[in-house]
């Protein structure tokens, strides 16, 4: 494999903090502001682009920041799958940036520059996480990210919002310094290095109690992948303004958290000393539980978001499970979940965003009807809930498909019962709601009037219609990205 | 709080004693504290230095940058208290007495002023007449003391004294005379400014010629350098410097023992005391 | 000959006689001679530390006499980077305290200086000397100074606070001098260089014992470790915050390195580690200092008070990893002395800048300074996040030493005291970041919702600024610092 | 105890002072009235005093003034016996520590005096008792 030094990972997380203070300076004129993000936005996304080529060619593109100690150093490293998720992250972001235009504008939210500040200083830490070549880089981004999105869930400054954002935080903070922390320095003191590495770094120096306790402490002190019982933060969190749900609690946070547990998985521990130890199963069941109890809360929930992160919740885990299978199919189903998810996510929330600023409706019970009144958005959210459930013509399919040979490729039959049965839920919560907007009858239309057609402004409906078409071009092309996950696993 | 004190005061005994079990004898002279330096000090200094007092050699030059920030440490304890009880207000109540018919006034107004000149005198709440017996006395007393405190200072190469021990003596005299007569004497001789200005300036004086010392091109405080400075021979220059160093000892201790009397007896207010 | 080390100490002595002079000429000039004299003596020390980094230890005979007769200043990286640490500190000080000194304590403005200059020199001197009794004096110059100022403060309790403060003070600088009579006796000399190697050969006399004992209880009286802390909160509380900001960063810190200095240099830790059994005793007493101070902090209602109970907490950090016994803890704490000097200085800006504008610091007159001094509030927020240990501030990384050090020492308690203390500090600052963030400031006026900013004089801002990016690029260089000052001190 | 007494008696100087010091330490600790808490610091620091001044003892020597010193040529003419003089060091570091103690008691009593304006009391539970009322009444 060859490896290039080149100082581009460390221009991508530069760029959108050094976009801040121009934001801040130019807060007077939100026009202005705007152009910067975008200009940051696709600087960023063509820096990511521009070195695909060269991590398809099977390089490794490498930048050593600064040296804390031999094998802990600040680094950046450009592999497969950190280039996946930069890619989903910052196609994502440049949407994501249009959208919230509308919604902020749409709403007169207050606070919009510290608003678009924190959220430019998020994406620099995703990019981070992203392109980190150790665990101590993927921890500092990690706790950059947590707290750059605490504003952001406090953005409302009331006393729900605080409630939340101390919840976000407790669990968040919490875990990563009571259980990552350590972990991460015994792993240190136990090795000496936090490189990642395929073969993981432990070589044999590890006995299984141990190497169960770590394994536990990262897998639940990663607490932004909402493996259960450390999950309610992210429901909470929803009081954020949509903009924010979407990008951060469909793609950006929660993503770290289980972009990080992936890193763990693979380049910590290395697939051979979990299946030595015949630990995959233990993260398996973990990750189950939480697929199944946190389907069934959705379904009970009747705020659209609340729903959608509860469904996030049980998305999430798929991916742990998915990589925990330790095999192949299963590892790649499981890590192109988290391209395909954050199609079919962000489409969703960018929908109840839409439909929020559009008629002021929350609760999925007020939604009937609402289909002939938006039928793009309504026809966006059927493609996002298919991508979500895993039913072609849409990326999840791809992604479900994997997950589904992985538990038969590791034999282990039960774990596809649970990956079924989850299915079977996922449609339950979602696909009501868009029968129920298209055919049902809301209070308003009992008349049998003919409904007009009255959408969102452009800024919002525009990315939620981006969002879903890439979710369909994903479930064709889907080519790419998996080489990239079959040269980062090494598959 | 008297049973704790009890408990710690016993384990630090305890532990003190536990000490002394391998410590030398009292006066043994073989021991480590009275051959290692205490030989060479002894041995070596007046050859060193011409100061055949072992003490003051080794204070004021061996040891000079100690006591250098002895120097400071008194200055602080000055300066302390003139930050803690300086009080610039006013006192609210003032007393005045007519001289020539003894009748004493009270005033409650801080405003007010007397008029006529100097036959009025301001006076304390408690003021009593000062006796002839110890004014007399202490009147003759005081030079003598400030010549002997000189002396002192003056002498301390030579014979036990230096410029603390001056200088405390020379503040000493001055604080006598407040006692003696009463505190508005003193404050009128030996004003506020003075005061400061000399503990000041006799601090500078021990650290001027340190780094006058320095500016010659040797270390800090190495009177040696200072030959081409002082007229006497070379041989004698370390004493000298010490000299001059006690004579800035002395200055400053004086000022600030005075500062300090009259800081607390007044409460700040320089005007009513002891 | 190098007169850099003698200048270091004489600038600010020098200056504090001449301001005191110039007192009586005008007013203003004293500040501006012991901002001069600061400038000097700043400049010597980055001198010497560089002259130090490139041709080793260096040694300056006061007077001109040999070592054991003389006193002799010996700098060597320790200490060099200690005295750079103090004179920036004092120096950055002096520029954004004008403002407070002018509100606080106008009338006697040039004495005050006088005696922070005399407080620097006593604190430079500490730090520089190779002497055991020059280094009392030292002690009792910067102690005497610190009770006066102390007592400048909260015209009710100072002087109480102050007053007990100087009987714990001079408890714990007799029994220090006792302790150097003990050495003297059985050595028969006072310079710790000469003295540590003829303690070489007596080791088992209980007289060296009980002098080491008697050593490290008065520097532990002296920088308040826990349970000898009684004297610090309120006299830290109490004092006028142009000096509070000083002498919390800096007292308990030179104590430290005292400490350090002692086990090290006098005593060597072959004795104290091989020879005596009071390592675990004292790291356990650490821990119970570190949780002790962490859990007293949650039950304050001033920040002051706070953060004085946050730096009871530090000292438990700093006295744990010397006494943990391996090069790791050592390194964790010396870099600790300058991380925690830098945190709980910008911490101490920000609080002088919120008392200038507001005069109070209970945590009920916090409201809405986020919306009035965001600038404050940014370089505070920085300094909490490094005092919790988020990367990448510079908390972050001697916390990682001092686990380390833990680990490897097997000292899990100590390494379970650092990060629980980790979390409440965390739970602490921001219970202090909602109350500045959620709650409207009462005083601004319910007609006025829009936000008036209403920020500290620029001079202050400028130096929270300056602290702010050292806390950063002590962070960041940490990897450096260690490499060329601590790890070749400790060898 | 026959080993004991012996010990005693030869270093008996250092018995004595360690028992005037845990009198001062223990008066600053347990006393309650503010000026006997100084007294006992007083005391307690002068003991240390003695305590280093006496290790500056040695049987059979005279206080460390060379005798004929002075003039500069002497010096060479009588051979200077280290026996002949006490240790001088003891007593410069003394001087030291006596004006530190000075300066303390000054700053101690400084405050003192500042208390006592402000609370007319010296007793430590009276001060504590007055300190909590004005907290109570703000």
């Amino acid at each position: 494999m060859e490896i290039l030094i080149s100082i581009k990972p460390l221009l991508t997380v530069l760029v959108p903090l050094l976009v801040i203070p121009i934001l801040v300076s130019s807060s007077q004129k939100p026009n202005v502001r705007e152009a910067w993000i975008f200009g940051a936005g696709f600087v960023m996304f063509f820096l990511v682009a521009s070195m695909v080529p060269a991590v398809l060619s099977g390089s490794k593109i490498v930048f050593t920041l600064f040296e804390l100690a031999p094998g802990a150093d600040i680094a950046f490293q450009v592999d497969g799958l950190g280039m996946l998720f930069a890619l989903v992250a910052g196609s994502l972001y440049i949407v994501t940036s249009l959208y919230s235009i509308g919604y902020m504008r749409g709403l007169k939210e207050h606070g919009q520059t510290r608003f678009v500040s924190f959220f430019a200083l998020a994406i620099s830490a995703t990019m981070g996480a992203a392109f980190s070549a150790n665990l101590l880089t993927l921890y500092l981004f990690y706790e950059i990210l947590s707290l750059a999105t605490y504003p952001l869930v406090a953005h409302h400054e009331d006393a729900k919002s605080r409630i939340s954002a101390r919840r976000y935080l407790v669990f968040i903070l919490g875990t990563s310094i009571g259980l990552v922390l350590p972990a991460m320095i015994y792993c240190y003191h136990v090795t000496g290095t936090l490189a990642f590495s395929t073969a993981g770094i432990f070589a044999g120096q590890l006995s299984k109690p141990a190497a169960t306790v770590l394994l536990l402490m990262f897998v639940f002190g990663f607490a932004k992948a909402g493996i259960m019982p450390f999950h309610s933060w992210l429901p909470a969190a929803m009081v954020a303004p949509t903009p924010v749900s979407a990008l951060l609690h469909a793609v950006a946070v929660v993503k770290v958290g289980v972009f990080s547990i992936v890193r763990v998985i693979t380049g910590i521990f290395g697939v051979d000393l979990l299946a030595h130890f015949n630990l995959g199963v233990v993260v398996m069941v973990i990750a189950s539980f939480t697929i199944i109890v946190s389907s069934c809360i959705a379904l009970s929930q009747d705020e659209l978001k609340r729903r959608l992160a509860f469904s996030t919740i049980s998305q999430l885990s798929y991916i742990v499970f998915g990589v925990a299978l330790l095999s192949p199919s299963g590892q790649l189903g499981g890590v192109i979940h988290i391209l395909m998810h954050a199609f079919g996510k962000i489409t969703l929330f960018f929908c109840a965003g839409a439909i929020f600023v559009a008629t002021g409706k929350k609760y999925i019970s007020q939604m009937k009807g609402l289909g002939r009144q938006m039928p793009v958005t309504f026809a966006a959210f059927f493609i996002g809930s298919l991508g979500v459930i895993g039913l072609p013509p849409t990326g999840g399919f791809y992604s479900k498909w994997n997950l589904i040979l992985g538990t038969l490729e590791a034999g282990q039959t039960i774990f596809m019962v649970v990956l079924l049965v989850s299915s079977f839920l996922n449609a339950f919560y979602f696909l009501p709601i868009v029968y129920q907007a298209f055919f049902g009858k809301g209070k308003d239309d009992l008349s049998g009037a003919r409904v007009k057609i009255q959408e969102a402004n452009l800024c919002l409906v525009l990315p939620l219609a981006i969002t879903a078409l890439a979710s369909i071009g994903l479930f064709f092309f889907p080519q790419m990205f998996v080489d990239l996950i079959t040269l980062g696993l090494n598959l | 709080m008297k049973f704790f004190g009890f408990v710690i005061v016993c384990l630090t005994g305890g532990l003190l004693l536990y000490g002394t079990m391998d410590l030398p004898d009292w006066g043994d002279p073989g021991s480590p504290a009275s051959t290692h330096l205490s030989d060479y000090y002894i041995e070596h200094i007046v050859e060193e230095t011409q100061v055949p007092n072992l003490v003051t050699a080794v204070l004021a030059d061996y040891r000079g940058y100690d006591t250098m920030f002895e120097t400071a440490v008194v200055f602080c304890a000055g300066l302390a208290c003139f930050l803690l009880l300086r009080d610039f207000r006013p006192k609210k109540d003032r007393y005045f007495r007519h001289v020539p018919t003894g009748v004493m006034l009270h005033f409650k107004n801080p405003q007010t002023r007397l008029i006529a000149g100097n036959e009025f005198e301001h006076m304390d709440k408690d003021w009593v007449p000062s006796d002839m017996i110890i004014k007399t006395v202490c009147r003759i007393l005081i030079p003598f003391i400030q010549i002997y405190a000189l002396y002192v200072v003056a002498h301390g190469d030579f014979s036990p004294g230096g410029g603390f021990q001056g200088g405390v003596i020379f503040g000493s005299s001055l604080i006598l005379m407040a006692i003696s007569y009463n505190l508005k004497t003193l404050v009128k001789r030996v004003t506020e400014k003075f005061l400061s200005v000399f503990a000041a300036l006799g601090v500078l004086i021990y650290v001027g010629l340190g780094v006058a010392a320095m500016l010659m091109g040797g270390h800090f405080l190495d009177y040696g350098m200072l030959a081409p400075l002082l007229p006497s021979d070379p041989g004698h220059i370390r004493a000298l410097g010490m000299l001059g160093v006690e004579i800035g000892v002395g200055i400053a201790v004086m000022a600030v023992m005075v500062i300090i009397y009259i800081n607390i007896v007044s409460e700040g207010r320089h005007d009513e005391g002891l | 000959m190098n007169n850099m080390p003698a200048i270091l100490v004489l600038a600010p002595l020098l200056g504090a006689f001449f301001a005191c002079l110039a007192a009586w000429i005008q007013k203003q000039l004293s500040y501006y001679i012991a901002l001069a004299a600061m400038a000097v003596s700043c400049f010597a020390a980055v001198s010497v530390l560089t002259d130090v980094i490139t041709s080793g230890t260096m040694q300056y005979r006061m007077a001109g006499w040999a070592p054991p007769m003389g006193i002799e200043l010996r700098i060597d990286l320790l200490n060099a980077m200690v005295l750079v640490l103090i004179s920036a500190i004092a120096f950055v000080n002096l520029v954004a305290s004008v403002k407070n000194v002018e509100q606080e304590i106008s009338d006697r403005a040039p004495s005050f200086y006088v005696m922070y200059l005399l407080f620097v020199v006593g604190l430079l001197g500490v730090t520089a000397t190779g002497d055991l009794f020059n280094l009392y004096v030292l002690i009792e110059i910067t102690s005497l100074t610190s009770y006066t100022l102390i007592a400048l403060g909260d015209k009710d309790r100072a002087p109480l606070a102050a007053l007990n403060y100087i009987f714990i003070g001079v408890i714990g600088a007799s029994f220090y001098l006792l302790g150097v009579g003990y050495l003297y006796i059985t050595t028969g000399s006072l310079n710790m260089a000469d003295v540590a190697v003829i303690l070489k050969g007596i080791q088992g006399s209980s007289a060296v014992l009980t002098a080491f004992i008697l050593c490290i209880l008065g520097v532990w009286i002296k920088m308040a470790l826990f349970p000898l802390h009684v004297w610090l909160p309120n006299a830290y509380a109490f004092a006028p915050v142009g000096f509070a900001r000083v002498v919390a960063p800096l007292m308990t810190k030179v104590m430290v390195y005292v400490m350090v200095r002692l086990m090290v240099t006098v005593f060597g830790l072959e004795y104290i580690f091989e020879t005596l059994n009071l390592a675990d005793a004292v790291v356990w007493l650490a821990v119970t200092a570190i949780l002790a101070g962490a859990f007293t902090a949650l039950f304050q209602k001033d920040l002051k008070k706070m953060l004085a109970y946050i730096i009871v907490c530090e000292i438990g950090y700093m006295v744990g990893g010397a006494w943990l016994g391996n090069s790791l803890g050592m390194t964790g704490a010396i870099l600790h002395i300058l991380n925690d000097g830098l945190m709980t200085f910008a911490l101490f800006l920000a609080v002088g800048n919120i008392i200038y504008m507001r005069r109070q610091t209970a945590f009920s007159d916090l409201s809405g300074l986020f919306a009035a001094m965001p600038w404050t509030m940014a370089g505070f927020v920085l300094a909490g996040l490094s005092i919790i240990g988020v990367p990448p501030t510079c908390g972050f990384f001697s916390k990682w030493y001092l686990v380390l050090g833990a680990f490897e020492a097997g000292a899990y308690h100590f390494a379970a005291a650092l990060i629980i203390s980790s979390l409440v500090c965390a739970v602490l600052f921001f219970k202090v970041f909602e109350i500045c963030f959620f709650e409207a400031d009462s005083g601004a006026g319910d007609h006025n919702p829009a936000k008036v900013i209403t920020e500290a004089p620029v001079s202050m801002l400028a130096s929270l600024g300056l602290v702010s990016v050292a806390i950063i690029a002590a962070g960041i260089y940490a990897g450096t610092i260690v490499d060329t000052i601590i790890l070749p001190f400790l060898q | 105890m026959s080993d004991i007494l012996p010990l005693i008696v030869a270093k008996y100087n250092f018995w004595l002072y360690i028992i005037l010091m845990m009198i001062g330490l223990y008066a600053m600790i347990a006393k309650n009235n503010l000026m006997k808490k100084l007294v006992g610091m007083n005391i307690f620091q002068t003991a240390i005093i003695l305590f280093y001044v006496s290790i500056g003892y040695k049987h059979g020597a005279t206080i460390p003034i060379i005798q004929g010193g002075h003039g500069g040529h002497s010096a060479h003419d009588a051979v200077i016996h280290a026996a002949d003089y006490i240790n001088p060091l003891p007593h410069v570091l003394m001087l030291t520590a006596i004006v530190v103690s000075v300066a303390t008691f000054g700053v101690a009593m400084a405050l003192c005096v500042r208390i006592y304006q402000r609370y007319q009391t010296l007793e430590e539970d009276e001060l504590r008792m007055r300190v909590s009322e004005r907290i109570t009444h703000e």
